[in-house]
């Protein structure tokens, strides 16, 4: 009666001790290098991996997620995800504190990604601080489309801003954008999004940020009738579905709010999916 | 030496016994794209209603000290879809599943053993009566031995006769074993032990409850210590009772001292989360644990920690050193 | 700016809410090695019987996950001794010292509170009524209303009148709410919660409980959240009684998320063995935290957690972000 | 009314975040040496420390108690200390991974030490596995004093004997005993130590080690009439005095034994003093 398992299938989420390869600072951010060969291979962007986080007899029991910024597959056995670290409580602290060749248990890929158009399009990518992250391997697939793609990469302060380097080589443009006015424009990326829209004929919106940011942004792609996908972040417990912790409002066909699971129904969704004002 | 995992637990053979627990596992199908879940003794479901669910709003969890909070409200597709799409996927997938069911009306947990009868798969059920009894001034039903007693008397007035029955209690009474003596006097052929800790978390920066419910059920490595507590208790008071351990599994060795303490299976919840191969480890983990003593049969150890059970206890012992 | 740390506890006031807890920093000596025990808001010493005590076999510890177990079994040189020799130290070290005490029977909580009647330094007593109940099929005093309430009426009627008796209550009961009900109506000026949470461990290797007393009091941050939900519960139902909270506080931050759920003052427990230092850290921490804050006055963060006691919560939320 | 505070006398307990100074393999142990300045200035043979086990949020949140293995104390801020680690649980496996330039919280010096002989006296110095670590320090003040040593050095294994090499400066003689007979002499160090009190004529017995070891010990030096003190062994949360989990059946002048706390009355008694039958 037993089917083979499920486990054995295309949808499988592997889990591996991965090495740290090669470990950068990038402003307030770390960027760790990790070997997992399964998971770079099976990657699209916009999922991401959870990373157990502590010692042994840590007290810091949950899983940490990260969303997937770069993957490097070579087909063979040296396939690598990149991952951006904001040091925030313990465990994210302790992430960025690894070293080369520390081991990390990776678990991944997880969630629905970015859906990419089918024609070469204009697309504006919209990150706030780390957020920023998941829109450098969409870039890259997008690229390899034919997509234009003009980023805005937004932060509180320069610091905050993530990829300002890697953007001259992953976009065709790219505006900067802080709050307190250490870098590029003086303002939020909201600010010189419709700008932006206008100006590249923009089809698409990718968004991945605070809560706020993204419920400004689905606002004015709304209005300005460009379709808007964004990659939410809510507080996980288990990041593969089983536990009920991640939920949000999302409307049905039916236009009714349900909560559904931000981990296996998202984290992408369409902007006018997500109920922002429950 | 093959060492023998099957338990029975009072009629109920499962091949295995390392279990998923109410609620952190969902209906299977996300862990089976773990591991191969026909490898487990049973799934335990998340505790279905009657009706579809929303819960309670986010925030709905937090980490604290080797242990976390949740306050989920049983979230869930209500007992229809609950049977058409989970237990129609588990039973096709080969999986013996131990159907939880709450609800907040005694009435309610008669109707869906009612629905229950006919359901494909399902080779037990467990009763989670840690739910607010709305027929008597909100107060838990697993607080207090009568409404307790009630819920399973329903639930075994409405199951087939053969269907066994498992009591889910509350650590948070002030005497487990007399809420344990009142379900199995009102027909519970098995108990499991514990549900979560009653518990709060304040966020330091807004000085306000981080859920959004004020409490939360507190579940983890750190409850450990007192589900084997309530498991040692229980079990010198009914030396008969099968017993699902269930709080802060994390190894193999979490399971055998689980096993010592009374338990005669386990169920793997929070440290799902943490390691969602865990299940799959800690029935491998536990294998090995009994063969490197030299124990051939996993009821070998169940109640080794009770200096009134020592079964078998020097050849365990002495292999051990 | 300076933080005004004095609080008072229904009259009993306090230069600092920091305290020790009792049984996790004897009675001061050993402490005052570390740094100097002044600084403390007062010394809850280790809770003391009428005669002298041996205590449990060893062993009589195991560390659990972000916990440790103990059944030490009130070891100590009985009231004498501690008033002569402890007592008279503690007063001549100038630290206000609030005593606990404890008894299997009624009449030895009275007899005690008669010999403290002239003891110097005491400032308050504390009531542990997590010991088993002697006069009543040995059930723990603080389990059921009537017991408690007994000892606490038994302790204020032997007690000068005008100084304060807290009750300290345990976690192990259905309804805490009703336990503080009983003691304060017994006459409880105040309460202390919580006492240690009954748990048991078993060793891996031999599959016997590793403590010699089989089960043992579960402290450490692992029952945070539970010291938390019982104040914040106690809190709710009690607005005007004074609380000490305990159980897992490890820093200034810890000690203000207890007073948002509605203690008064906060006793550093199990944290003192993993870093000695900690009463003097905590209390530094604490009015660093209101300080960055721009709080003035500690007392004004007490019961923020409550949305119905928001006390000048707009000026510390928004001056938090 | 205050008086200055305690905490400022000579029974001062230090509490420091040490640096790693240097980190190396003993057969199976790893031996640590801390800056520890004003714990090395203090410490006397026989005492111990306290360290602090695993990174920010660990569930395992007692100390781990360390005889003094070795002190170099410049008089200046130089000040060392040595511990012998044995990776046993989690915590000793995690300070054994500790490498040069990491911090560790250390608390010290706790416990009494080894009473020494006003005269220059024969002394036999009697260690089980990691127990031989403090034999050394004490070794050092013994020899300043003019007493010969003769050291027994036993374990299980070969790997699990400390100090072979070191033993050769720090004493006159050394045997070496194995259960497994992979060194020295097989069996146990009771069985050399009647023939090592004779041969040196010995007037001190000093020894350190599991509690069976000590107590077979004890006997032999009351027979042989020899003076013998032995640092115990018992689990402790607090290690300083304020818990009561580490006590053990001590006989006061009265013969009575009474529960005393290891970690303040000892943990080195006098082996008459010791209920070891209790
Ligand atoms: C889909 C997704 C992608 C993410 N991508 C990134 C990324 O690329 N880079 C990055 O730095 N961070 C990312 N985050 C946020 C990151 O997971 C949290 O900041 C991190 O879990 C906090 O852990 P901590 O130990 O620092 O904080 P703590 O406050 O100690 O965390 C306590 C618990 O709450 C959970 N938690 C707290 N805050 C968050 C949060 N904002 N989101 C999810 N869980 C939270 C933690 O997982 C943990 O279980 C992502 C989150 C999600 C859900
Ligand atoms: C005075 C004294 C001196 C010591 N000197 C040394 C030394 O020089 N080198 C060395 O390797 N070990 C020494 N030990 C033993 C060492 O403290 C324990 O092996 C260690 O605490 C075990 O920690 P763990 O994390 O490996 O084990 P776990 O089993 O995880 O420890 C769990 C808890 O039990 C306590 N514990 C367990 N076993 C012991 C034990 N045997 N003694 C004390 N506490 C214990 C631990 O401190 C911890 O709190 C000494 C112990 C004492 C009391
Ligand atoms: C997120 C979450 C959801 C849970 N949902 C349920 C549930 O629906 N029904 C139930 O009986 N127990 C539920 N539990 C309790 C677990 O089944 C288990 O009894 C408890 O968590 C202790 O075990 P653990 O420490 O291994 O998690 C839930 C626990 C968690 C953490
Ligand atoms: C070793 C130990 C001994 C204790 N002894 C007492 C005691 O004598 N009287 C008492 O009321 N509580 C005693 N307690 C309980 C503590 O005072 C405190 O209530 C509990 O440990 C929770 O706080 P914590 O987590 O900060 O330790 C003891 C706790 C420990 C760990
Ligand atoms: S994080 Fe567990 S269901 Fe989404
Ligand atoms: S270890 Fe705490 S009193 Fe000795």
């Amino acid at each position: 009666m037993n089917t083979p398992s499920a486990s054995l299938g295309k949808n499988r989420i592997h889990q591996i001790d991965a090495e740290v390869l090669a470990t950068r600072r990038a402003g307030a951010y770390t960027v760790l290098t990790l070997s997992a060969n399964q998971i770079a291979a099976a990657a699209k962007p916009g999922q991401f991996v959870t990373c157990s986080v502590g010692e042994v007899g840590t007290g810091l029991i949950l899983r940490r997620a990260f969303s997937i910024h770069d993957v490097t597959s070579t087909g063979g056995q040296g396939g690598t995800i990149d991952v951006v670290v904001a040091p925030h409580g313990g465990g994210t602290q302790w992430l960025a504190q690894r070293r080369r060749y520390d081991k990390v248990n990776v678990s991944g890929p997880l969630g629905q990604g970015f859906k990419v158009p089918r024609e070469p399009v204009s697309c504006v990518l919209v990150g706030g601080g780390y957020g920023s992250a998941p829109l450098f391997f969409l870039a890259k697939v997008l690229a390899a489309r034919g997509c234009r793609i003009e980023m805005i990469l937004g932060g509180a302060t320069a610091d905050k801003v993530f990829g300002i380097l890697e953007s001259r080589r992953a976009a065709n443009s790219t505006t900067l954008v802080t709050e307190d006015g250490t870098l590029g424009v003086t303002g939020r990326v909201t600010d010189v999004l419709v700008d932006s829209i206008n100006r590249f004929d923009a089809k698409a919106i990718y968004a991945c940020g605070p809560m706020g940011m993204l419920a400004a942004i689905s606002e004015l792609a709304v209005d300005a009738e460009v379709a808007c996908q964004v990659a939410v972040e809510e507080a996980m417990a288990c990041g593969f579905g089983v536990c009920m912790t991640c939920v949000l409002p999302i409307k049905g066909d039916d236009e009714v709010p349900r909560l559904v699971r931000a981990c296996v129904a998202g984290p992408v969704f369409a902007c006018e999916q997500v109920a922002w004002h429950l | 030496m093959k060492v023998n995992m099957a338990v029975d637990l009072g009629g109920l053979v499962l091949t295995n016994p390392v279990l998923t627990a109410s609620g952190c596992a969902a209906s299977g199908r996300e862990l089976d794209r773990i591991f191969d879940i026909t490898t487990l003794g049973a799934m335990i479901t998340k505790s279905i209603m009657l009706e579809p669910r929303q819960g309670r709003p986010t925030p709905r969890m937090a980490e604290t000290p080797s242990g976390m909070l949740n306050s989920i409200g049983l979230q869930g597709p209500g007992i229809d879809r609950f049977i058409n799409e989970d237990l129609v996927w588990l039973a096709e997938r080969g999986v013996p599943t131990i159907a939880s069911i709450a609800g907040t009306h005694v009435h309610e947990y008669a109707e869906l053993t009612r629905r229950l009868r006919s359901a494909p798969g399902v080779v037990a059920l467990e009763v989670n009566i840690s739910c607010p009894n709305h027929d008597d001034r909100d107060h838990v039903f697993a607080c207090y031995p009568e409404p307790a007693a009630k819920v399973i008397e329903a639930v075994r007035r409405s199951a087939p006769f053969d269907l066994p029955i498992f009591a889910k209690l509350s650590p948070d009474v002030t005497d487990i074993v007399e809420i344990a003596h009142a379900v199995v006097d009102a027909g519970a052929d098995g108990l499991t032990l514990i549900n979560t800790v009653l518990g709060l978390a304040i966020d330091p920066k807004t000085l306000r409850p981080v859920l959004s419910a004020v409490t939360g059920g507190l579940s983890g490595p750190a409850i450990r210590p007192i589900a084997l507590r309530c498991i040692h208790q229980v079990r010198a008071a009914l030396p008969k009772i099968p017993i699902i351990g269930v709080g802060g599994v994390t190894s193999g060795q979490d399971a055998l001292t689980f096993l010592a303490a009374g338990a005669n299976a386990i169920s793997v919840g929070t440290w799902v989360f943490s390691d969602p191969n865990a299940p799959a480890r800690v029935s491998q983990e536990l294998a090995q644990e009994l063969k490197a003593r030299g124990v051939s049969d996993v009821n070998e150890v169940v109640n080794l920690a009770h200096a009134e059970y020592p079964l078998e206890s020097d050849a365990v012992v002495s292999l051990n050193e």
